[in-house]
């Protein structure tokens, strides 16, 4: 308990906090959008190594693929039923329930990282290869996504042809996708050794920067919530709200089935309740031009982060301990 | 001075390259593209530095063509725009060394 | 194609969003904003990335409007202007989907 | 509302400054330069942000001028033009506030 | 008296000196403004949190709301005086002489670093509560600037109505208010253990990312003064050079008499002789629109903080250590 | 030999290949410019630093004067010959070839920075002043180009006048020699002790920045190659490749006439191999309006630096090892 009032009051969080606060009071100020990229870049690129170091460190095991292997289904399934909740309670019509279920198929790196502080701060630890999980639950949404908007198969499309091209490019090979993996991959090639040179800069340095970054996501959830909530009806804010607590328990099933330990259980079930908010919308914009930004991207970024980030966590944390109590 | 038409293009960011090749495939010499900043529209207003995935970020792109080719391009923008937002506005123009056109 | 206005205002980006109400009373349907990078006038220059306060900075304002609504829109903008630098120049486009506007 | 010319010249981002001397000497009372983000011409696409040096950037000057002060600054731009790229358009605009041009 | 000399020849001092020498030379560099923003930020966040864990350490005491309230103060005097000598001085109009005595009334976060660097060099300590001081003293100023300009009561002016409101959050709200203070509570709530994580990035890399921050300073300023000197007379080149010592001889009086310890003393002066660059510039613009930025601005980014970063510091220490003498 | 494969497999190498992996894949994601700007600031400054505190250690002897010379030489004959080869084996008509061998003659820093990183994983050491040495390559092949395109003395040039002198500030203040000159003096002013509170900052993080940094040069360079290549012909990406060769052999003539040590040899000669992309085709944009970026920027950026990066370095290493036997 006191651990998630210490996570709640830890600096990450608090920073949060701030910069929602300033953009609900409608501050003027903003982190430079050029500066905030190069940030997550290197957020990522330090959570891929991180990750890629410690997966080096043991074999790969048949149980890291089968966990591997749950990701991508989550992240098949939950858009699924993202949809059909979405068309059954809201009054969002079938291209934006479409394009806000892949968000929530998809991930949040940030939720994933400050979930990781979190369940370091409980004293549990968690295994590497969850950055692999993460990367690959990135994407699989998009295309579920598509299927239900009836928008895959479309052949009038009169830009069809290399469009379709252009956005798997841009779904597969998107910005988090192409670091996240790359630097898993170099952390596991060059190992705790090869990687102690630059660990000032990635290991050190971490927590400060996420500081840093989450008072501008602050900000952008604060901005996104006091501009958007207009477009928003209360079934469609319910949603953002109950959608990751489904997720959750989904996730918790199948880490429970697997026989998964704490941390890489709290991991899981973060995952998957967390909603995407840079990858996915970017995505949509091509995939689904009219779906609403308005409605996904202030659902995504307004509703479901700070709920995640703030509450969220330290719940997920708790149902991993009560599966494995 | 030679007459030209001048298209200005106002599109989702993250499509602006679908608008592009459609330019370059109605044979445009060339165009440029500037970013926007802020923008409003259907009620809704969008801004920079607040919203990483820029999924509401708009550019302008500019064309300088002539007659023959700027009817071209707008007939198969046309067809992009039935998908994406795009403000098109076309004006005549006078430019210097006509032949780049 | 049809007849519309564009409305292309200069004006200081600490202010702009002045204009961009003004121009939101006015009854516009949308306008689009891009940040300058470097400028001149009153015999002075100035020039992004060389002063952190963005303190003469400016931005411009593109608005497609009709007739009704370029006119409405330059009459409130002239109060606001008498305070503030902006260059105002309206020019007559051809637009598609004439409906947005 | 009274009659101008805006002149429009799409530069080299690394000459943008000799053109701005020339516009000066013209002795024009002011003008704009927005950053471009991409473009196309030549057969060849630029982009920024995957060229730190920059180097085939570009920018567009925008200047609201007189009729005079316009047709001096296009002769003046001829000659740089030699040299440059360079996409210089002109176009009829009413303003507001005569004096200040 | 050597004290003096190795600040003028620290690093921090050295790249400022460099940035504007280039600068004068017509040299074409320069730092991103996205980035010099993202730095700001970040050496903002970091004596927020410096400030916040070390008035975490002692109980807040009536002292220390005596210097709060010395400062608010000074920052409403101030400009006043400033106000007054540069009318009487110089040709700047009325709009003009208010605009820039607003920027004097106000504070400059880099010079007061820049003090706070040169205090602990000299083997004097400072209080946390400066920074509070610090953040307290930036607005006052630009209320007092607007009676002066017969502005604040204006209502015929067309956009008056939510413009007023918008300029109190610009003003209030803005980047530095906003990151100061909200940094300085984070840090007095997380304490020493709480910022134990994040003092690597916040601590570690404070007086180097200050460098490269002063180095591009150095540009602004040199180009600063470039640019606009010819919009200055000398009588108003002189008020750039004199009133900061005018503001301090009032707050040396001031701390006086609150019998404050030497590095407070010092600090104190060194926020009352500095002028704003950042905050009051950008609220000026919305608030006197025909103020010029090309007088202001280069007045106090040319010329005052050169003065202050170079001579002034060592100056106000050693007036510092002459009162307590 | 397996030192040049720990090289290769090194993080800072492995996100370029990541980088330029990506980019050939034609994934769309980018490093925002302005962050990278400030990023190739921040090594600059680190570097001159590192020079200067290790020339300060030390007298500046007549040596260090030769090999200063040496490479300012290096820098002007080498674009001769450049120019002579590419007119002579490609299609590129004199404009062209002359500014694509000013790239040839001028350095490229991050490849120095490799080679620096290298030199030293090999247990071997290497001197200060080569960074002076870097600084005072930047320039001078500019020069030579002019004259080969028979630009410098022309006189019809309508913007001739002003032009010169603005274009010798562009070539003589630009960025990285200010930045590099004024850092390493800095260095050499302050030195050990006094550049102690900021080294955390600019030695701690320096490789850790530099795998961010390349992981952006290899998208970079990626991209060029992608959009550029059809530009070139077989001539003229074969002199991309044997012109850095060519160079390091006249390099490594000149330093065993000057008897330099086997780690100060490998620097010279890297730097006489690398080609500019940065500082060199900027000013080719002012100085050669006409010559194309298609050509000279692809060629250094896509062609030259990846073969430096990857194995130019370890040939190097190996040659200045044969030298001094
Ligand atoms: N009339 C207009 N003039 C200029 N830009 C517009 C206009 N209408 C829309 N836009 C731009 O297009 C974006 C989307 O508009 P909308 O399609 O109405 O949601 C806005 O955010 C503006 O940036
Ligand atoms: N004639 C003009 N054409 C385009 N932009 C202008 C013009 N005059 C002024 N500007 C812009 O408005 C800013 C302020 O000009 P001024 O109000 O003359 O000080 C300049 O820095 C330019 O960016
Ligand atoms: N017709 C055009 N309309 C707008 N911009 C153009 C046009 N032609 C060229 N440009 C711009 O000028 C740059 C150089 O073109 P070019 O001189 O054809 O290589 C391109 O990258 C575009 O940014
Ligand atoms: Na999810
Ligand atoms: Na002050
Ligand atoms: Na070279």
């Amino acid at each position: 308990m006191d651990v998630a009032i210490s996570t709640l009051l830890s600096p990450i969080i608090l920073f949060f906090v701030l910069g929602m606060g300033a953009a609900l009071l409608r501050s003027q100020m903003t982190v430079p959008e050029a500066f905030a990229k190069g940030l997550a870049i290197y957020l990522m690129m330090a959570i891929g190594l991180k990750g890629g170091v410690e997966m080096s460190k043991n074999p790969l095991t048949l149980e890291i693929g089968l966990v591997l292997l749950a990701g991508i289904v989550l992240s098949f399934v939950i858009p699924a039923i993202s949809f059909v909740l979405l068309r059954l309670t809201s009054k969002l019509d079938r291209t934006d329930a479409a394009a806000t279920a892949a968000h929530y198929g998809s991930i949040s790196i940030v939720t994933f990282v400050a979930a990781t502080e979190a369940v370091r701060l409980s004293g549990l630890d968690s295994s590497g290869h969850l950055v692999a999980v993460a990367a690959l639950m990135e994407t699989p949404a998009i295309i579920t996504a598509l299927v239900l908007a009836g928008r895959a198969g479309r052949s009038e499309d009169p830009v069809a042809g290399s469009e379709r091209g252009e956005l798997m490019r841009e779904v597969l090979l998107n910005a988090s996708v192409v670091v996240l993996v790359g630097a898993l991959i170099i952390g596991w090639i060059a190992g705790e050794e090869g990687t102690a040179p630059i660990s000032p800069f990635f290991t050190g340095l971490f927590q400060g920067v996420l500081c840093l970054f989450l008072l501008d996501m602050g900000l952008s959830a604060g901005r996104g919530l006091r501009q958007g909530w207009r477009q928003l009806d209360a079934a469609t804010v319910g949603f953002g709200l109950y959608m990751p607590l489904i997720s959750a328990a989904l996730a918790a099933g199948i880490c429970y089935v697997l026989g998964m330990g704490v941390g890489d259980t709290a991991l899981l079930i973060t995952l998957s309740a967390s909603a995407s908010y840079i990858a996915v919308p970017a995505a949509m914009r091509l995939a689904l031009p009219k779906a609403r930004p308005s409605v996904y991207l202030t659902l995504s970024l307004g509703v479901t982060f700070p709920f995640n980030v703030t509450l969220g966590i330290p719940i997920y944390i708790y149902l991993a301990r009560l599966l494995n109590g | 001075m030679h007459d030209r038409k001048r298209i200005e293009l106002i599109i989702e960011r993250m499509a602006y390259k679908r608008a592009c090749r459609v330019l370059e495939t109605s044979g445009v010499t060339g165009y440029t593209v500037l970013p926007a900043l802020a923008g409003y529209g259907g009620g809704n207003r969008w801004q920079r530095d607040t919203d990483m995935s820029a999924s509401r970020d708009m550019v302008m792109i500019i064309c300088i063509a002539d007659e023959a080719r700027t009817t071209a391009s707008l007939e198969s923008l046309e067809d992009l725009l039935g998908d994406h937002i795009g403000v098109v506005s076309v004006s005549d123009v006078e430019v210097l060394r006509p032949e780049r056109f």
